[in-house]
């Protein structure tokens, strides 16, 4: 762990948030894609 | 193009709210805000142009939702588009007939109204002037909007959330215009970008209206 | 065969799919790379301290948040003109995206903000700018949502996002008017030495092109989605037409 | 005075009528007939221009075509003359007694239109027709809410002062007017899957 001087706060919680908001953007698409695959593979499977 | 103005300025006068409201609405606004920020004549007068210019935004915004949607309602907007005259020319028609029903009348209550909030004197002809430059141009952008969701049940929130990131540079230079006013400086500059503003959306968005318009109505 | 046959739904799932994998993994690697480098083996800079470590996140952010609004403006005009569905689909794909990055730019820029300028926030010409681009941003994808006929829907956001994109410049600019800002020239140009010196530089390239390919797999993964709610809408459609 | 040559026009994405095909010389009319939903309104409308077809022609002289339904922009705050003279300026003709007349509402000239009755108001919006003064009449179910007299009334002002006067039109309409017209069943144009090439939910299919 770097020493990050009296800035610890700002830089964790930059890297905090910004790793926050992409790991839940890529949790959600991947989570629809999963679920409209499966979707659309029953709407296939019954027509 | 005259019958359509006149048609439009008729039943805005004869169904009511077309007038009044907004210039309700705007005086509303503006008594409300000496009320929030506290009595203090000299604050007060510092963030006049600010409240003037932001609430005469919001009442053009009002009744936008207004433009289309009842000619959309009963068919009238469908057999606009299958008559001689464009949607282009509609679209600018029905953004002329909105700003003489709420961006004129704003531009006479305003300066009435720059006395409550202790506007300093130098700034009411800059402010006439920026909100008789500026206003139109709200009213174009607003018909834009209104284009874009006539054909939506529940568009009236929508429509404020598309059209007011299109108003911030209007506000920005009709603000300021009135501030440099205010504090003695030269405003040709802003009212000079402010006609930009405006002249650039009357010449691009009636396309832009006209194209909504025919996406909508199919 | 035509570069456009790519951009047929069906062509467009068979030759993504292999791709995909390889740009998901690509960002991956980019991202970690570039972002431990930047985090744990650089120097503090000898003015702004260690705060320069919030660049690594600030600047690649605001480079997509711009470049995602482009891309919807460029896929959005290839839709009006030659009407290519998956063109239309990418756009909406990419916007949830964009205003991540954008809400990125934005919290590190308040948090690099505070102990370089001592406020969090600034009405500073290129702050206010991605708050605006963030309400555009809104504004699209809501449009997306309320519309239910999907045609419709791609028609009219496109002339939103082109006609969004003219009123976004011209914000840029009576936003520059109107104050004269805190924030530092473009970090990004082609004399670098003069902002940025190497040490900080070669990590952040890194990153920047970890945020690039990150940018494409989401996009890639999000327009398939997009492309297979679509194919279950028709479907139903065909199955109520029989 | 219009052709319409191998028509497909869609709904919603997909085919509803397909290689639709007709001509209506000047003082002919065509009554459209079929069952609901085969797509009356949808080939009125794409006449008309108001949506685009998938294939095929519509040949029409440009701007001689009115598209009419039963949502015929009467405005309930304007009197009866005025929502006509509005019309009747926008396409450049000019309001004489006679549209009136055709269809009995001269009494109520200057009568507020939201004080009218639902005939009478149908009535009036069917009087923009003969404002409008377009040789091509594109009507979409014209009787709706029409009284037996009223339809008489139509039907007297298409044969005499339209069809009579070289006009012609095509009609979508489930009642008879009494006027003896070439009719066309829909029903055979249904759009099978196989129309759908070209159409917006085809490329998902």
């Amino acid at each position: 762990m770097p020493d990050l001087g009296t800035y610890a706060f700002e830089i964790l919680m930059s890297y905090g948030i910004s790793l926050g908001l992409l790991g839940a953007l890529i949790c959600v698409s991947i989570l629809q894609s999963k679920r409209v695959k499966a979707a659309l593979q029953q709407v296939e499977n019954n027509g | 193009m005259k019958a359509l103005l006149l048609r439009d300025l008729r039943l805005a006068i004869r169904a009511g709210g077309g007038f009044g409201l907004g210039l309700a609405f705007f005086l509303i606004v503006v008594v409300l805000v000496p009320f929030g920020v506290g009595p203090n004549a000299d604050l007060l007068s510092i963030i006049a142009p600010g409240i003037l210019w932001v609430a005469a935004l919001l009442a053009a915004l009002l009744s936008l939702d207004r433009i289309f949607a009842l000619d959309f309602e009963d068919g009238s907007l469908g057999l606009l588009a299958t008559s001689p005259l464009p949607l282009e020319s509609v679209s600018v028609i029905k953004a002329l007939a909105h700003w003489i029903t709420t961006g004129l009348p704003l531009c006479f209550a305003a300066p009435v109204l720059g006395f409550l909030l202790h506007l300093s004197p130098d700034a009411y002809a800059y402010l006439i002037l920026s909100l008789l430059i500026g206003t139109p141009g709200l009213s174009m952008i607003g018909t834009f909007g209104a284009a874009l969701t006539v054909g939506l049940r529940r568009g009236g929130l929508l429509l404020s959330l598309l059209v007011l990131p299109l108003y911030v540079p209007t506000l920005i230079m009709g603000a300021d215009a009135v501030r440099r006013g205010a504090d003695g400086m030269a405003a040709t500059t802003p009212l000079m970008l402010l006609g930009v503003i405006t002249l650039g959306s009357i010449a691009v968005l009636p396309f832009a209206t006209a194209a909504a318009l025919r996406v909508n109505l199919r | 065969m035509s570069l456009w046959e790519y951009a047929n739904p069906k062509k467009f799932m068979d030759w993504t799919a292999p791709v995909l994998p390889w740009v998901a993994g690509s960002a991956a690697l980019c991202l970690s790379v570039g972002l431990i480098w930047g985090f744990f083996f650089t120097p503090d800079d000898f003015r702004q301290g260690s705060t320069v470590k919030i660049i690594y996140l600030h600047v690649p952010a605001a480079l997509m948040a711009i470049n995602a609004w482009l891309m919807m403006l460029v896929a959005s005009l290839i839709w009006l003109v030659r009407r290519h569905h998956v063109s239309a689909l990418a756009a909406k794909a990419a916007a949830p995206v964009g205003i991540t990055m954008t809400l990125i730019a934005l919290a590190t820029g308040a948090l690099w903000g505070s102990p370089i300028w001592g406020t969090y926030w600034e009405w500073d010409p290129r702050l206010t700018s991605f708050l605006i681009l963030f309400l555009f941003y809104l504004g699209y994808m809501a449009l997306w949502s309320a519309i239910e006929d999907p045609d419709t829907a791609a028609d009219l956001t496109s002339i939103l996002c082109l006609v969004g994109s003219i009123f976004a410049i011209l914000s840029r600019y009576a936003a520059q008017f109107w104050s004269q800002g805190l924030h530092q020239g473009a970090s990004l140009s082609l004399d670098k030495e003069k902002n940025v010196s190497d040490v900080f530089w070669q990590p952040l390239v890194i990153t920047m092109i970890g945020f690039g390919l990150l940018f494409l797999a989401l996009v890639l993964l999000r327009t398939r989605t997009e492309i297979r709610m679509r194919r279950i809408k028709a479907l139903h459609a065909r199955a109520r037409r029989a | 005075m219009l052709t319409v040559r191998d028509l497909t026009c869609t709904r919603g994405g997909a085919a509803v009528l397909a290689g639709v095909g007709f001509t209506v010389n000047a003082g002919e009319a065509l009554v459209l007939r079929g069952p609901n939903g085969i797509g009356k309104t949808t080939l009125l409308r794409t006449i008309a221009g108001l949506q685009p077809a998938l294939k095929g022609e519509v040949l029409a002289a440009p701007e001689t075509t009115a598209y009419a339904s039963h949502a015929d922009g009467v405005k309930d705050a304007l009197t009866v003359r005025e929502n006509l003279s509005f019309w009747a300026e926008v396409h450049g003709s000019t309001l004489d007694d006679a549209a009136f007349d055709h269809f009995d509402i001269a009494d109520l000239k200057d009568r507020i239109a939201g004080t009218l009755s639902a005939g009478q108001k149908r009535r009036l919006g069917l009087a923009r027709l003969a404002v409008v003064k377009r040789p091509v009449l594109l009507l979409d179910e014209p009787t709706v809410s029409l009284d037996g007299f009223s339809v008489k009334l139509f039907a007297k002002f298409l044969r005499d002062h339209h069809l009579a006067k070289g006009g012609a039109a095509v009609i979508a309409t489930h009642i008879d007017l009494g006027l003896d017209l070439p009719e066309l069943d829909l029903t055979p144009f249904k759009a099978t899957e196989a129309d759908n090439d070209g159409a917006s939910d085809e490329a998902f299919l």
